[in-house]
C-alpha cells in the first residue's frame, strides 16, 4: 500500500518534470521545481515509513526547508535580472 | 481502535495520493500559467497535508510524529507563500492571465493579487 | 537479466558521466561547463554510493535491531566531496565572474579571439 | 529520469533554465541517495545541490548572461565520438564489476567490517559515518576543511570589493513581498534551531558539521535575500566572517594539538578525557564544531561576495 502511495508521488514528479522541460515561460519551470521538491519531501516521508526508520524524516525536513530558501532565491534572482535587463 | 485508526489513516493516504495526481495533471494540461498555478498550488498544500496526516497516524514513535507535524507545518506554511510570491512576481514581470475564455478566472486570480501591481519599478 | 539489474546503475553512471565530459568538451559557454563539470562530479557521488550498497543493508547507524549496514567509508568519503564540490564550484563561477568583468564575456570562441587580436 | 534530466540540459539553451534543471537534478540524485540507505549524504546533498549550488549560479547568471550564444560552428562530431568510444569502454569495464548490493564485493572487505563491528567500543557513537568522518580519518576531514577555507579565500580574493565601497547604500530588492516577509521571520529561527540540532545530534543520528554549517549559512542567506545585504551584513558583519573562516580552522587543529601535547597521538582523541570513550566523544564534538564554523562561514561569505559583486557592477552599468 506503501508502494501504491510512492508510485503516485513518482507520477506526479514526472509529470512535473515534464512540465520544467517543456514549460513556456520561466515561471512555469519554477512552479514545477518547487512540485517537485515538496513531492520529494513527501517521497522521503513515505520512504521512511517504509523502512521503519526516523532518520529520514530529518532529510524530509531540510528538503522541505531548503526548497523553500531556494524557490525565493529564483524569484530574487529572476526579478533582480529582470531590471538589469531593462536599465541596460 | 487501531482498525478505525488504520482506515482513517489509508484514507488521508489515498486521498492524498489522488489530489497530487490531479494537481500534476493540472499542472501538465492547463492552458495557461496561473491556472497551472491554482492546479499546482492547491492541490499540492492539501495534497502534502493529507498524506503527512496520514503518514501521522501510521507512526508509532513519539518522535517521528513530532518531526512529521514539524513537516507539515513547515509545508502549510511555505509552499502557499512560495506559491504567492510566485504569481506576484510573474503579475510584476508582465505575464498576463488568459483573458479570452473566462472571465471569472482571471478576476478570481486579480482579486487574490490586489496590491500587485501597484509597488512595481524602482 | 541478472546481469542487467546487477550492473543498470553503473550504466546509469556511465551514461551522466559522459554525458557530463561531452558538455564540458563540447560546450562553448563556460556556465554550461561548470554543470556539466557538477554533473559529471554527481556521477562520480552516484558510483561511490551504489558500491556502498548492501543488498538488505540498513543506513550505518547502529541499532540493536539491524543486522546489516551498507558500507560507511563510501559515505564519509562522498559526504566531505559534496561539500568540497559546492566549495570548487563557487570558487569557479567566481572565475566566470571575473572573466566576464574582464572579457565581456563568457563564450570560449570569443574569448580566445580576445586574446589572439592582442 | 536522472539521465532525461542531465541530457535535456545539453540540448537548452536558456541558462535559467538550465539552472532550474540542475536544481531537479540535484533533487533527484539525493532520493537515489536515500534508496541506496545512504542517509548522511543524501543531507548533505539537499542542504548543498538544491539550496546552495543553485543560489550561487543565479548569482553568476545575474552578473553574466541570461542566454547561450548560438554556435557558429557546428563541431560537435569529434567530442561526440571520444564521448561515445570512452563510455563504450567503461561499459566493456563494468562487465567485470560486482553486481550492486553484492556483500562480497571487494569494496566490503578492506576496513569497512572494522568500522561496523569495533566503531561502537571504540568511539563510542551510533552513527558510524560520522565516527569514521571525525575520528578515524580525521586527517582527511581536516584536509577538507582546509580545501573549503581555501576556496572561500579563493573567492574573497578574486571578487572581494574594498572596504570604502561597501558601505554605499544597496536597496532591498524585495522590498515589497510582505508576506514573504512574515513568512521569513517566522522560519528562519527555526531554520537556525535545527541546523543546530542537526550539528549536535549528529552522533546519533545523521548530521554533523558539514550538514549544520550549509543549512545555517542557508538560513542567513534567505535573510540577505528578502532583506537586502546591508542587513544582512549587519547580522554577520564581513569582518567577523572572516575570523569565523580562520577559527573553525584552527578549532579542528586545536584540537589536535591538544590531543599531541596530552600524549596521544595528533587528532587522537583518546586522551582528552580521563577514559578513552568520554576523549573521542569531546574530540568528535570539537572537530565537528570547527567543521560546521568554517562551513558556515566560507558559504555566506561566498553569498556575500557574489550579492555585493553584483550589485556593484548594476551600479556601473
Amino acid at each position: 500500500m506503501y508502494f501504491a502511495i510512492s508510485a503516485a508521488i513518482l507520477v506526479v514528479m514526472v509529470l512535473a518534470l515534464a512540465r520544467a522541460l517543456l514549460g513556456p515561460t520561466v515561471y512555469d519551470r519554477i512552479l514545477a521545481v518547487n512540485m517537485f521538491g515538496t513531492k520529494t519531501v513527501l517521497l522521503i516521508a513515505v520512504f521512511g515509513l517504509i523502512s521503519g526508520r526516523f532518520d529520514y524524516i530529518d532529510i524530509a525536513l531540510v528538503y522541505a526547508l531548503i526548497n523553500f530558501i531556494s524557490i525565493v532565491a529564483v524569484l530574487r534572482f529572476f526579478e533582480y535580472g529582470d531590471h538589469r535587463e531593462q536599465e541596460s | 481502535m487501531a482498525g478505525i485508526l488504520d482506515m482513517l489513516s489509508w484514507f488521508f493516504l489515498v486521498g492524498g495520493g489522488f489530489l497530487g495526481i490531479t494537481g500534476a495533471v493540472g499542472l501538465f494540461r492547463f492552458p495557461d500559467f496561473y491556472t497551472r498555478l491554482h492546479a499546482a498550488s492547491v492541490t499540492d498544500t492539501l495534497c502534502a497535508g493529507f498524506i503527512v496526516l496520514g503518514l501521522v497516524l501510521q507512526a508509532t514513535d513519539a518522535m517521528m510524529v513530532f518531526k512529521l507535524v514539524m513537516i507539515l507545518l513547515i509545508l502549510t506554511y511555505t509552499s502557499p507563500t512560495a506559491a504567492h510570491a510566485l504569481a506576484k512576481s510573474a503579475l510584476h514581470g508582465g505575464l498576463k492571465p488568459l483573458t479570452d475564455l473566462d472571465a471569472n478566472n482571471k478576476s478570481g486570480a486579480e482579486s487574490t493579487q490586489p496590491e500587485g501591481e501597484s509597488p512595481s519599478t524602482p | 537479466m541478472d546481469t542487467t539489474l546487477g550492473l543498470y546503475n553503473y550504466w546509469i553512471v556511465i551514461f551522466l558521466m559522459m554525458v557530463g565530459f561531452y558538455v564540458v568538451i563540447a560546450q562553448g559557454n563556460l556556465i554550461k561547463k561548470v554543470v556539466g563539470l557538477n554533473i559529471f562530479q554527481t556521477s562520480v557521488f552516484i558510483l561511490y554510493i551504489t558500491m556502498g550498497k548492501v543488498s538488505g543493508g540498513a543506513a550505518p547507524i547502529l541499532d540493536d535491531s539491524v543486522t546489516a549496514y551498507s558500507n560507511p567509508l563510501p559515505h564519509v568519503l562522498i559526504l566531505t566531496a559534496i561539500v568540497v564540490g559546492v566549495a570548487t564550484t563557487a570558487l569557479a563561477l567566481a572565475l566566470i565572474v571575473r572573466i566576464k568583468e574582464e572579457y565581456g564575456s563568457v563564450e570560449e570562441d570569443e574569448i580566445h579571439d580576445q586574446d589572439n587580436s592582442l | 529520469m536522472l539521465a532525461v534530466t542531465a541530457l535535456s540540459v545539453v540540448f537548452m539553451r536558456d541558462l535559467f533554465a538550465i539552472v532550474m534543471l540542475f536544481g531537479i537534478y540535484s533533487l533527484l540524485s539525493a532520493g537515489f541517495f536515500v534508496t541506496m540507505e545512504a542517509v548522511d549524504v543524501a543531507l548533505t546533498e539537499a542542504a548543498v545541490g538544491a539550496g546552495v549550488t543553485t543560489v550561487l549560479m543565479l548569482g553568476t547568471l545575474a552578473m553574466t548572461v541570461r542566454k547561450e550564444k548560438a554556435r557558429v560552428k557546428p563541431s560537435s562530431l569529434l567530442p561526440l565520438a571520444v564521448v561515445t568510444i570512452t563510455g563504450l569502454v567503461l561499459i566493456y569495464g563494468t562487465l567485470d564489476m560486482p553486481y550492486m548490493g553484492d556483500p562480497d564485493a571487494p569494496v566490503h572487505q578492506h576496513v569497512a567490517p572494522r568500522y561496523i563491528e569495533q566503531s561502537y567500543e571504540e568511539v563510542g557513537m551510533p552513527n558510524i559515518v560520522t565516527s569514521v568522518l571525525a575520528s578515524y580519518r580525521g586527517f582527511d576531514t581536516l584536509g577538507e576543511v582546509v580545501v573549503i577555507f581555501t576556496a572561500g579565500l579563493g573567492v574573497l580574493t578574486l571578487l572581494g570589493v574594498s572596504g570604502d565601497r561597501r558601505h554605499e547604500k544597496r536597496p532591498a530588492v524585495m522590498e515589497h513581498h510582505l508576506v514573504l516577509k512574515v513568512i521569513t521571520k517566522a522560519l528562519i529561527p527555526l531554520i537556525l534551531l535545527y541546523a543546530l540540532y542537526i550539528q549536535f545530534h549528529g552522533d546519533y543520528g545523521p548530521g554533523g558539521g558539514f550538514q549544520a554549517g550549509v543549512i545555517f549559512g542557508a538560513a542567513i542567506i534567505l535573510y540577505t535575500i528578502i532583506f537586502g545585504l546591508t542587513k544582512g551584513e549587519q547580522v554577520i558583519t564581513p569582518l567577523f566572517l572572516r575570523y569565523m573562516m580562520g577559527a573553525g580552522v584552527l578549532i579542528y587543529g586545536g584540537t589536535g594539538v591538544l590531543s599531541l601535547l596530552l600524549g596521544g597521538n595528533f587528532l587522537d582523541y583518546d586522551v582528552l578525557a580521563h577514559d578513552a570513550l568520554h576523549g573521542q566523544h569531546y574530540g568528535i564534538l570539537a572537530v565537528e564544531f570547527g567543521v560546521g564554523v568554517t562551513v558556515t562561514a566560507v558559504m555566506i561569505s561566498i553569498f556575500f561576495n557574489f550579492t555585493g559583486r553584483s550589485t556593484l557592477s548594476k551600479d556601473e552599468e
